[in-house]
């Protein structure tokens, strides 16, 4: 089975197999065989040779957490029959980096904006997130207004870019 | 000493002030808006009322229906914590004027020192050194910005009521000044219902060093010595630690006397803090005065063996101050950490969702000061402090090792949190020479905090593995029917598009 | 320093040890029984070693088989902890002759302390004060018989070879002395595999306070203060504290001289501890010296600020000892409350079972050094000591209050431990005003622990709900189907037989 | 549906029905209405009027233990079908009070004893437990020999009394 976790935008491939209580693990062209176990939920001893891995997993709504050797790592699963998933933002497309609440539209469908006007504001935690132009433009389509609640990642305004 | 006390707060300041009433004997009444009602501080306080719905205004600084709950619940006292109603004058009148002790200083002192012009003008006269700037009426944006041309840059636009980097912004030229003045405003009303801005000169190589202070109704006041709090992200503070690196014993005395000599000035009483700027010359400025106790009061607390909660509740029934100045001592060192629930690599922008996991470290002389629990959601309506990981060693290099280890140990889980990025700043070599100042952030991370740095294979197998003992049948025979022959046959690490551009 | 260290101890203290190496950089290797596998221990260390069978001898006790485990993990250095090997002299012995290092004193030390008869006949040589008694060859029961009818009662039996209680008997009159040195001799030679006893004067009104000596390799020794460890039950310390309510520093400052001596008469480097019995007089007598960390040595490190187990592991790797007697200060008031699996109520007997929840209680100034974690089985091979609970405070008065607070706090569910008991001592008036000997429990606890405390109405309650929530399908017909005749419809409560006598 | 729970040989009867989300606690012939909430697995919150009950109960694998307002107790659950059980010790059954070794047994079956003699030693935890003749008799059984385990309840020896 082969299972794809995103991770910083880049995306890791791996191969395991459940045989007589063994995990064959293939990355990168290499094969790790391992013994694991969930001591208690999410907590696993992973000993490959010599080596032991200890590691805690979890799962969020849309992400996995692994904590391990101090660190931790957030990816997010993507599912082998989906296509490619571009996390890249297109240009003028400007999505709301934070959940919060729109304190301020300074634009209307049809402005002109000048790179790096304040489109909107987000407020969230007590602080204040400009949303700018990217670059010179009119302002196509606005899918906010003031004292909406807006999520992470909703898009807010869409420029179309001028010079 | 009060025999009931309310707590108007939340998270590990409403647990932490809860803890220190019930070894004193004293019972604690809880209050908590509807996202709150089963954290720490609720299940652990003898009794708890609803506030309902979770909008700040609606509930932590709801002053009448605040007022109705202390007297129905017959609390004779109130501990406001840090933020919210901690440094509102109008809050500290009414629970005077209704008769319930407001645990921390004078209405009128509130208001003095909350009025950062009024503040700064106070402690000139009473012989305090302060920073040259502008501190004004004329609140029009062309004033300020001739002010401001005068005073020179690089210069600092900040909120006359803000606090905790809110309303605050560095102007490098005279470009920027207006726009800066404006947003500042903007974020300054919404905020504190208040849009007076003052502009200060912005110094050389600063540090950000303060005093704490206790004084009790009987005419004593003394300081419990610096905390260093250069370290900040966003003007907020991430790291504290005690003594500051740069500290001597001479300086010590002339601002720890400073320090005393402001908090007389303004008849203070019960805990409080003067924020000085130091520059790379060790001159001294103060900054204003923080009319509470202060998030990194632990350190203080861990140095001295004072616990000044403690204090501040008996202050506030009347008790005598039993410490003396001369019999004071800082042992060791201590750092604390803040824990945020919040994206370093992302503009240290809050991170929201449930808590899956968590696991504090723990051991000698780790504290962790923690308002979280596990299934806990973290909601956008509060700060996103999580919690506040304090330790304390023989010396600052032990000091920080331990600290490295206490957040390798620190498992939380379910949202994207600051500690691994702490732990890149107390391993910074700058650091641990102590050469710090306000800038070290913007200075040494901003490579670090755009760079990606990797899944590693260890993490990469034990999620397989995870996923390989827990995936639900279906979804294990789906993978398995999967063409042997597509692309994605390929196993390794492919890069999607560019970086997220979050402009 | 030492690059990887094996830790022989299991538990709390194998914790304690594995932190402290961490946060020196020190890797750390972890052995374990069959019953250990999943440890608090063992999921902290760098590596793990199996054991294989749990009976002590065969695991924690293995000589041959640990010190090959060194050898093919490259440890530099084993730290043995309390207990099992810490004071065997043939296991320092042995590390030595292999070239690892034993953190703690030379072999020849260990082995001349560890004969209670030649430490003290050493001690009276160096003008320490000794407990009249006989600790002569003699060891047939009819000549103990006549030495102790001699020295006159009440008389103790001691192990030779003892410690904590074990092989240990108080005899009041001449009729039981032969049974009692016949039971302590069986103990000692099924727990030592050395039967010799001693006897000696038991003192009026006696309280056990001890201090903590430190010593380098470079001829630099000091004490680190008294602890006070009077509160036992079956001769095993279950509160310790310091300062003594008894001391003054008259009495400190020989004691600390006396105990400083003792340490230097044996040559002694590292971690050590020096036993006295004070009497009701406030006369001290050398009783024996622990040649080991000992379990309440957090008390030492939250009053005094230092690291008695980093130290350990800087004076093993030939570190100069950098405290001054001079600079060291007590601090502040701390207490330990030792955590057993045990039941007071039924003669302090060990109980076993499953950790179904552990919640430990947290705060400023708690220090939980704990071993245990929820699913965890208790079992009876080893010491039932789940973890120690350590407060520290401004004074004893808020000491004894956060203490009870936390225990207050502490929440193991799955065994019988003595977490109550320890509250109700905490809580006794004698225990307030300070006056305590090492018969405090046998005096003002004896009808207590035989008390029956009946179950409270609230906890009824809890326990219904929580069963109407969970009771399976069947078994809530099978009730509803019950007669309602039945004399089984009377709710309320009714008393069983009589008490159980456990003879 | 009715629970007995057995706490230091005494036991408790307590009614108990759940109505609408409401538990109706039957208990000395009063009733308790109360509203209740399991806020993670064991936790509980009760309320009955303005009074509010914080517990954690967990399930041992013959008792039950609670913990409230700072103390802990065990109980034991006792099904309604079963009888009185008696905890009482019958004169003559000396059960061992602790599961351990088996390190010495001093008697052997028809062996006259005196009160107070030891008739077998039991080593547990590195502590040594002795069992004693309750009063003067004959030794009628012995259960056990050297270097058995036994646990907490079973029976060692059984004697006869004589006077």
């Amino acid at each position: 089975m082969f299972i794809n976790y995103e991770h910083e935008n880049s995306v890791y491939q791996v191969g395991i197999e459940k045989r007589n209580n063994k995990f064959f693990i293939t990355y990168d062209n290499t094969e790790y065989q391992a013994e694991a176990e969930e001591i208690k939920p999410g907590y696993l001893k992973i000993k490959i040779g010599d080596k032991l891995i200890k590691a805690v997993v979890t799962e969020g709504e849309k992400e996995k957490y692994v904590f391990i050797d101090g660190e931790i790592f957030r990816v997010k699963p993507i599912p082998l029959t989906g296509r490619r998933m571009s996390t890249k933002r297109e240009e003028g497309d400007l999505r709301s980096p934070i959940s919060g609440r729109v304190t301020k539209v300074s634009i209307e469908e049809g402005n002109k904006v000048k790179k790096d006007d304040i489109l909107v504001v987000i407020e969230a935690m007590k602080m204040e997130y400009l949303i700018r132009a990217p670059y010179n433009g009119v302002v196509k389509k606005i899918y906010v207004k003031e004292e909406d609640q807006i999520e992470i990642g909703e898009q807010t305004v869409e420029i179309a870019k001028e010079d | 000493m009060f025999k009931k006390v309310l707590i108007v707060n939340r998270g590990e300041i409403a647990v932490r002030i809860i803890k220190a009433c019930q070894e004193l004997g004293i019972k604690t009444v809880a209050i908590y808006s509807d996202v709150d009602k089963n954290t720490p501080h609720v299940l652990l306080a003898d009794e708890t009322i609803p506030l309902g719905d979770p909008t700040p205004i609606e509930s932590y600084l709801n002053i009448p229906k605040i007022i109705e709950i202390a007297e129905e619940a017959g609390a004779e006292a109130i501990h406001p914590g840090y933020g919210f109603l901690a440094e509102n004058p109008d809050f500290a009148e009414t629970c005077s004027k209704r008769g319930i002790t407001f645990i921390g200083p004078k209405a009128e002192v509130i208001g003095l020192m909350g009025d950062k012009i009024a503040a700064k003008k106070t402690m000139e006269k009473a012989g305090v050194p302060v920073i040259p700037g502008y501190h004004g009426n004329k609140q029009d944006v062309d004033s300020l910005v001739k002010e401001g041309e005068e005073i020179g840059f690089p210069l600092l636009v900040k909120a006359a009521a803000g606090g905790g980097g809110k309303g605050m912004r560095i102007v490098d030229n005279i470009d920027s000044l207006a726009e800066a003045i404006e947003s500042a405003k903007r974020e300054s009303k919404s905020s504190f219902g208040d849009d007076t801005v003052f502009l200060e000169k912005y110094l050389d190589k600063p540090r950000h060093i303060e005093f704490q202070i206790l004084a009790d109704h009987h005419g004593n006041t003394i300081h419990l010595f610096e905390r260093e709090c250069s370290i900040q992200r966003r003007h907020q503070k991430i790291i504290e630690e005690t003594p500051s690196p740069v500290m001597n014993p001479k300086l010590r005395e002339k601002m720890g006397e400073a320090a005393i000599r402001a908090a007389e000035a303004v008849g203070y009483t019960n805990a409080g803090t003067i924020e000085f700027m130091v520059d790379g010359k060790l001159n001294f400025y103060f900054m204003e005065m923080n009319t509470r106790l202060q998030v990194e009061h632990p350190i203080t607390e861990m140095t001295t063996g004072v616990d000044l909660v403690k204090w501040q509740l008996k202050i506030a029934s009347g008790q005598k101050l039993t410490l003396k100045q001369k019999d004071l001592i800082q042992r060791g060192h201590a750092i604390e950490c803040r824990i945020y629930a919040e994206d370093p690599s992302n503009g240290f922008l809050p991170s929201v969702g449930t808590l899956k996991k968590v696991e504090e470290p723990s051991g000698p002389n780790i504290r962790v000061d923690s308002g979280i629990s596990p299934n806990l959601k973290i909601t956008p309506y509060y700060d996103p402090l999580l919690s506040k990981l304090v330790v304390l060693a023989e010396n600052r290099e032990e000091a920080i090792q331990k600290m490295i280890w206490a957040l390798s140990h620190y498992i939380v889980l379910g949202v994207t949190t600051n500690i691994s990025f702490l732990k890149k700043v107390l391993a910074h070599e700058e650091f641990k020479r102590g050469n710090i100042t306000t800038h070290f952030i913007d200075t040494y991370f901003k490579e670090y905090l755009q760079m990606k740095h990797g899944l590693p294979l260890d993490a990469i197998i034990a999620l397989a593995v995870y996923d390989a003992m827990h995936l639900r049948k279906q979804e294990v025979v789906r993978y398995k029917e999967a063409d042997p022959h597509s692309p994605w046959r390929y196993v390794g690490r492919w890069r999607v598009g560019g970086e997220i551009d979050v402009h």
